[in-house]
């Protein structure tokens, strides 16, 4: 079923190639000249990422999300070490491998974190909205979210994705995630699929995966999250997904909202055998 | 206030190979914040490394080093268990020290 | 570049710098060596030469760059590292020729220690870098273009 | 009785949601989206999972005939709807009535680099960009470019400096799906219900661009 869709996809590329490529034979000629300066420009970038890869500065965020992991917070002066977060209490190696998941705590589906947020609520006796307070960091303000994030997704590493999707509610969040991954709107027409539902595509000389292809879902998926260094701060999945609808001309995605979790199952579950290497260094 | 840093120092052969990560904003002063307000000048402005009482490297930045810096170089000198020293000073005059042990190779 | 300068950045380096002049703390090696604030200011190559002492920078092949690539993804973060085969290097300088101030970092190597370094720069645009070295009393410099390019989808 | 129970969880969402902001409100007139189940269910979710922000309002979740087709047939509508499609957007699409294509080529350039504009960070009262560059290769000397669209490095010279082809320009910036229907290129001057991206002086100004013999795009 899946793969029907995507061979589908596929030949629809190759077609909007050929009818691009039909205006002239001139053009054509064109184009294949500077595609080498192109792949000139795209050594130098691999050259530049692998420099990058040298040290990255989300060890800083995963080191104060242990702390903050292990530190007595909230109202109830408790840690967050007996927190589920789908391995059972207290497991933090792999958990990150099984979200989104449903909890029967909760009776939610949850990703990471939106799980965080249900354990500083019942664990730690925050409130929602003190939970949910402050989600991405900036300049001069640090994010608990996005520290605890580094910490358990750091603790992943090596493992691979392994999503279940079986209960029922977790079936239909796929279902959901997928139908709103087509879901153009806004002032520039764009989907998610516009830029990620096709493979060897880039902006400007920033590669775009292909989510729809499980070996690019999986290298997409298991880099997040992520150290940015256009912003300086390490970034969630729920950033990613937050700034990924800002850029599309969509409204504010809700932190935690039902719709960023659906649209994490849906790439999450994608991703499933991809061995995690995040919090990863991206431009 | 500040983070630890993240201090690495392996000897390979007869050099110890360091690496640091600090964590600052290095913010440079010509930054304007939401409001349009310029965003003051906030950088680390000296380093300095020391390994058993002697200085192996010190430098002074400016606020072109990027945020969060990294910093690696290699001397010679000492041995698995000594203790590398980085220090930073920035232009508020906060400071911070961190240590890290010499291991081996993993 | 005086004394009195320096003081001035801000309050609390003149606290702490007044303490260690008093000798009311041990100086570490950061104060032994003031922050060279005439050398951060000045827009070239030859006038940071001169603000560190020298007076003029000969090019020499046997500075090279590590780690620094041609073209850059992200201005904010640019690797730059720079290994000099000079004998007697006491000090590798990285200079970017169109950033505000052109100084990036300055760094003293002392016996014992290899003449090369890597760290990370902010390069506004595309740029000339310099690796400025002092070798035996003596300036010479590598110099190299890294292209910026622009990113993303709403910038 | 799936969709009940996940009714049900979106209650008790925008419940607890509720005291952190108002629950989103959307134009009830979006009579062209799909109606099946999950593609309701889905509506419903991201009506209640976006807010407004700035000028993004959440009515831009809304969508048009043409947004609602490509996104039910996943961008690769058959042939049928595929004509439809492109028949609506040739009925959007309008042509300066001073008959002037072309504008200037300097000021294209700008508009092209320019990925501003319709994000809610942006300040509404700021001409937008056009992006160009983010899709397309276009000069010699702009290594940063993308590859969605296809190169319109020498366009102008290697179609000829025609009337013909100058219109198709220009219509193809005002709305691409009049031309392809679901392509990836935003209708930059018929922008669905929800407002042009750029005015017509700025999409002469990218003709101008992709059509003078003296711009870079054509040297």
């Amino acid at each position: 079923m899946q793969n029907a869709m995507l061979s589908q996809r596929l030949l629809a590329g190759v077609i909007a190639v050929f009818a691009i490529t039909t205006a002239s034979v001139a053009a054509m000629a064109q184009s294949s000249l500077t595609n080498q300066g192109g792949d000139q420009t795209a050594k130098e970038i691999e050259r530049y990422r692998q420099a990058l890869g040298d040290g990255n500065p989300a060890e800083l965020w995963e080191a104060r999300g242990e702390d903050l992991w292990k530190q007595k917070r909230g109202p109830k002066n408790v840690s967050l070490e007996q927190c589920d977060l789908g391995l059972g209490a207290g497991m933090v190696k792999g958990a990150y491998t099984v979200l989104p998941k449903h909890f029967e705590d909760s009776g939610k589906v949850e990703d990471l974190e939106s799980r965080l947020v249900t354990c500083m609520v019942m664990l730690q006796g925050f409130s929602y909205i003190e939970a949910k307070k402050n989600p991405f960091g900036g300049p001069d303000n640090k994010s608990s979210m996005e520290a605890l994030v580094a910490y358990i997704a750091g603790a992943s590493r090596g493992l691979k994705m392994n999503v279940s999707g079986k209960q029922p509610d977790e079936k239909r969040y796929y279902e959901l995630g997928k139908k709103m991954f087509f879901h153009r709107g806004g002032t520039h027409d764009f989907s998610c699929s516009t830029c990620h539902g096709a493979s060897g595509q880039r902006i400007r000389l920033q590669d775009l995966p292909n989510l729809l292809k499980q070996d690019q879902a999986q290298r997409a998926y298991t880099t997040w999250p992520a150290y940015r260094v256009s912003q300086g701060e390490t970034r969630s999945f729920q950033w990613r997904l937050y700034d990924c609808f800002r850029q599309q001309r969509f409204p504010e995605l809700e932190f935690t909202s039902e719709a960023s979790i659906a649209l994490t199952m849906f790439l999450a579950k994608n991703a499933n055998g991809g061995v995690m290497n995040a919090p990863a260094i991206k431009r | 206030m500040s983070d630890p840093m993240r201090i690495r120092a392996i000897l390979n052969g007869d050099k110890v190979d360091v690496r640091v990560l600090m964590a600052h904003e290095m913010e440079t002063g010509q930054r304007k914040d939401a409001a349009g307000k310029v965003v003051p000048a906030h950088f680390i402005q000296s380093v300095t490394v020391t390994c058993k009482g002697k200085t192996v490297l010190s430098a002074q930045w400016g606020p072109a080093i990027s945020k969060n810096p990294t910093l690696s170089f290699k001397f010679s000198g000492a041995k698995v268990g000594d203790k590398v020293i980085v220090s930073w000073t920035d232009n508020k005059g906060d400071k911070r020290t961190d240590e890290a042990p010499i291991t081996a190779p993993s | 570049m005086n004394r009195r300068e320096v003081l001035r950045t801000s309050s609390g380096t003149m606290v702490m710098a007044l303490a260690a002049s008093a000798g009311l703390l041990k100086a570490d090696a950061a104060y032994a060596e003031e922050w060279n604030k005439t050398a951060f200011e000045v827009k070239n190559l030859n006038d940071v030469v001169k603000a560190l002492g020298g007076t003029t920078a000969t090019e020499s092949k046997d500075i090279s760059f590590v780690n620094a690539p041609d073209i850059a993804e992200n201005g904010a973060v640019v690797p730059v590292g720079a290994a000099s085969k000079i004998p007697k290097t006491e000090l590798i300088a990285i200079l970017v020729e169109k950033n505000p101030n052109a100084l990036s970092a300055n760094f003293t190597i002392p016996d014992g220690t290899d003449p090369i370094i890597t760290t990370r720069v902010k390069m506004g645009q595309t740029s000339n870098i310099y690796a400025l070295v002092k070798a035996d009393g003596k300036y010479f410099y590598a110099v190299k273009e890294v292209k910026v390019t622009l990113g993303g989808c709403g910038g | 009785m799936n969709l009940i129970k996940a009714l049900g969880v979106i209650i008790v969402f925008s419940f607890s949601d509720a005291a952190f902001s108002a629950p989103a409100k959307m134009d009830p007139k979006n009579d062209f989206a799909a109606k099946d189940a999950t593609s309701i269910a889905a509506q419903e979710m991201m009506r209640n999972s976006f807010k407004t922000r700035g000028q993004a309002s959440v009515d831009r979740l809304n969508q048009d005939e043409t947004q609602a087709l490509c996104s039910q047939y996943q961008d690769n509508p058959p042939k049928s709807v595929r004509a439809k499609i492109e028949a609506i957007n040739q009925k959007l699409l309008k042509y300066p009535a001073d008959g002037k294509l072309l504008g200037d080529w300097k000021e294209g350039e700008k508009i092209a680099q320019s990925g501003i504009g319709k994000q809610f960070t942006d300040n509404p009262d700021n001409p937008s960009g056009g992006n160009c560059y983010a899709c397309h290769q276009l000069t010699k000397t702009e290594l940063s470019y993308g590859n969605l669209g296809p190169t319109l490095y020498n366009f102008g010279k290697v179609r000829g400096y025609s009337e013909a082809i100058t219109k198709y320009a220009y219509g193809k910036i005002a709305n691409s799906q009049a031309f392809s229907a679901c392509s990836n290129m935003p209708r930059f001057g018929n922008a669905g219900t929800h407002g042009v991206i750029l005015t017509e002086k700025e999409i002469k100004h990218l003709t101008a661009l992709l059509m003078d013999p003296a711009s870079p795009v054509n040297n």
